[in-house]
């Protein structure tokens, strides 16, 4: 069930090192705020999964949190390179970064696939790709029906879900809207499911009956962490920060230049403050 | 009404921009599809469809996004759908007539690469990988390319295929069991390049004012082929570059302001 | 594209006799003024598709429009038999009707396959159940990674899907709002959709980004037909009449009632008048 | 406070209620499971979840629903989702705590028939079918059963196995590769009964007021065991016979009025 808690406290309790961590916001409701405390806690060895690794994934991987990247697209969007996923994957710094390589309609159906008890997903997909050479979680099943070949891909199932969503009620229901992504489904898909929210409300305000709803007992822990998402965006709350991600580029460029930044506006803040620009 | 007054990125935009229909169904990627998909949406084909893989539907932004799931594309969407949602009902579903995507490498039969410059193991260049567009590729009834001219884009064999286009050329897509078109049109800042319809080798069918054959001949990393007849693109007219700089204006003064 | 038509035109255009037809909606907004339609129209030998066969198929098969039927649960919800489809499989009147039966999960990810382009759906299902002898469409097929052992059912391609909704814009986009069921997934895995709606108005009103919205090209044919969900409901217009399932139980058992029922409040009808009771 | 005048399916409801707890999550069918659930919300479990296979989520109908998506069910929910949807991330995805069942025909090892009486081929009775039990059976963490005790109901061999209990009795569900426990309580109108933990046979565990042993065996089709230790089934109290009797009252005021 979940439970109220900080900040700091949930990612204390529930993210361990060498876990596979899924934080998801398909440009939308990225957790930036949850990722920035995990840097802070400075966990090592995570499995970080992702469709679209944006800056707080690159900021994770230049801190050297991860050790392995499940992804599908890894820049910074309509930007350019995420430098610190490029500095890990060509350089092994900080330290090396394995990459397990999706496309994006496998990444969403293995999420899809691990949110419905499934053990795989079939999609139409990867065919003529080099991308079955490289990643042995891209398979080729039968249709056994029509004999046709399809792809397969194994379910994802994330020891720990991260999600920012607008508001939670005080019974723990949490409501998604606008770009919903695949965060349903990666809280549904992974063990544990912590949740950051702009508020926390006495009625969820739903605005339809088929509004994007995780009920309480799907959440272990719900944090009120208003601005978590910038500077991506919260729908009905407040805009992308497109200056951020121009900005990041240069910043990320430089590997002393990123340091100095991450320990200015992170290391040296807390879970309360969240870093305003880049 | 032509106008001389325009850049090679602008003839580019406008030359895609008009080869979409009022009728088509178009899955947009950012930056140079997402100008030139607005861009007909808002001059020759007004009833254009337009989706983003973020799961906007049939959306109409005012500013073109600087990611793929801006606010702004949810605002002015008739429906957004979960993302499994998108790239199953809507793409792998069959209802997309125009995909584009862009690359960071092609080769002469339109097989794409946006993942690695190098070996995949030991990158010289981390590029950013798939994204949507292996399925994109695979799915949409058929696809336009764009790409700047450059002899290290089109290049004799990409290092890595990400896409697949073409393949070997022929009936390869067939023989794979594809039945969409795959790539059928490559716009460029110097031209406009398609498949011939046997072999699917990349061959010149139009070049940009200003441009000549040499220009064409040494932006391409292999001996690129001219069809039996090459138009002329026209160039844009005052009405294409009014409404692209209006668009691109407004979208600069969107993307300083924050709130 | 969308043609907006009276309901006589849709029918006729759309269905045809020997065809694949899916009526769908679960339990609410089911299309009866559109199978009253086919009913009056004489179609026969149709496949007719649906999870939950109810008092339209009833009708529709009593009236020997039907020769096979799939589904996955044929009863008059709350009250009990359908009796027409049970005179139809016990005593082959007014001829004989063969099954293929699913279960509801298999039936709704089938539809959802169908509408995803894929050949085929895959669930943990069917163990142990009976269902696999009598039904040559599931299969067993092995998960590539782990090798366990799922069920897998082809998709369903319905060649006509006939759902209702609450409203449609005058460009023809369609708006599902409450218990959505499986319409959305019908219609896309359709080759043909039409949509009756309670009502075709100026602005959809969606309560939300995230609502079922059916957009205009995935639609063939649009009809304003009021009411025509009736006996069923349409979730903000009127509420299920639960009277006319009670009542339709006796009519149903007797053959002369039966069609005495039907001459007089369908055969005698147009799509204009609907009927109001049973 | 406990009170006589109650029939024998009040005492079934109120004994299928009380073995619900306030953190199950349940996947309630029509009719007597579902009056069951809402008795089991309305009075010591106020915290449990139903969810309706029509999609509806933590719904809290004040009537009781005379179909499966009654509009009553979606507007009390929390959220009501795609049909495919609620079979895949809820049901399948091992989300629900307890199912419940009812049946045509049940054996000793809780395998269920929904399907047909006599050969399927040519049937005597033609039942309505599986609708979502094979699956209900397979992934939710138990099942109730609950049905009416008649020897035709509890049979030796069902015509039809709809859906799979614990088949052969012992590992079977386990062997099938099954996770779930399968049925672990059935409700009648006489008593309640539990599978031996080991060979998995039904027993009696509890007989309701008034109820002999004799009068359950010579409801079940087969020689019915008994537990070692047999409870009397306390009958129900004012409380739960006031709320379901109100429960039902305000159903039929609500299903006879229609708009």
């Amino acid at each position: 069930m979940t439970a109220f808690v900080s900040l700091a406290d949930a990612i204390a309790e529930h993210v361990r090192d060498g876990q596979t961590v899924a934080m998801e916001g398909f440009t939308h409701l990225i957790p930036f705020a949850a990722g920035y405390e995990v840097i802070r806690q400075k966990r090592r060895k995570l499995t970080l999964v992702r469709m679209t690794p944006d800056l707080i994934y690159d900021q994770l991987i230049g801190m050297g949190c991860a050790e392995r990247l499940v992804f599908s697209w890894g820049g910074n969007p309509g930007v350019g390179s995420l430098h610190r996923l490029r500095d890990a994957v060509e350089h092994g710094w900080p330290r090396p970064l394995e990459l397990t390589e999706h496309s994006h309609a496998a990444m969403a159906n293995a999420y899809a696939a691990g949110a419905s008890g499934l053990p795989f997903a079939v999609l139409r997909g990867y065919v003529g790709s080099d991308l079955v050479d490289v990643n042995p979680d891209i398979a080729t099943i039968r249709c056994p029906f029509t004999g046709e070949r399809v792809a397969a891909v194994p379910a994802l199932r994330p020891d720990v879900a991260i999600v920012h969503a607008q508001r939670a009620d005080r019974a723990g229901n949490v409501l998604i809207e606008g770009i919903v992504g695949v965060q349903k489904e990666t809280v549904l898909a992974a063990h544990r499911a912590i949740v950051t929210v702009e508020e926390i409300v006495d009625d969820l305000m739903a605005p339809s009956h088929n509004s994007v709803v995780l009920p309480s007992w799907t959440v272990d822990a719900i944090v009120e962490a208003p601005g978590g998402a910038r500077p991506s965006y919260a729908h009905g709350y407040y805009r992308r920060d497109n200056a951020f991600y121009k900005n990041w580029d240069p910043i990320s460029r430089d590997r002393d230049a990123f340091r100095a930044w991450m320990g200015d506006n992170v290391l040296g803040a807390t879970a309360a403050t969240h870093p305003a620009k880049a | 009404m032509t106008r001389t007054d325009y850049s090679p990125t602008e003839m580019m935009t406008v030359a895609a921009a008009r080869a979409l229909r009022h009728d088509d169904v178009c899955f947009v990627g950012i930056g140079a599809p997402s100008a030139a998909c607005n861009l007909a949406r808002l001059t020759l084909a007004p009833g254009i469809t337009l989706l983003y893989e973020s799961g906007t539907i049939a959306t109409k932004p005012d500013v073109l996004p600087l990611s793929i799931g801006d606010g702004e594309l949810c605002e002015t969407a008739i429906a957004t759908v979960p993302v499994a949602e998108m790239f199953n009902y809507w793409l792998q579903g069959g209802r997309i007539t125009v995909g584009f995507l862009g690359a960071a490498q092609i080769d002469r039969f339109c097989n794409i690469n946006t993942t690695v410059i190098g070996p995949y193991a030991s990158p010289k260049v981390r590029l950013p990988g798939s994204g949507g567009a292996p399925e994109i590729a695979n799915s949409c009834g058929q696809i336009f390319i764009m790409a700047r001219h450059g002899s290290k884009v089109f290049v004799p064999t990409v290092d890595f295929v990400t896409s697949f286009g073409h393949g070997d050329g022929g009936d390869h897509r067939s023989r794979l069991g594809l039945r969409t078109e795959g790539p059928s049109l490559v716009v460029t800042d110097l031209c406009l390049m398609k498949p011939d319809p046997e072999t699917k080798e990349l061959a010149v069918v139009s070049i940009h004012e200003g441009v000549t054959r040499t220009d064409i001949e040494e932006h391409t990393g292999w001996t690129i082929r001219f069809a039996d007849e090459v138009d002329d693109t026209p160039p844009p007219t005052s009405t294409e570059l009014d409404v692209l700089r209006d668009l691109h204006a407004r979208t600069a003064r969107a993307h300083e302001a924050t709130l």
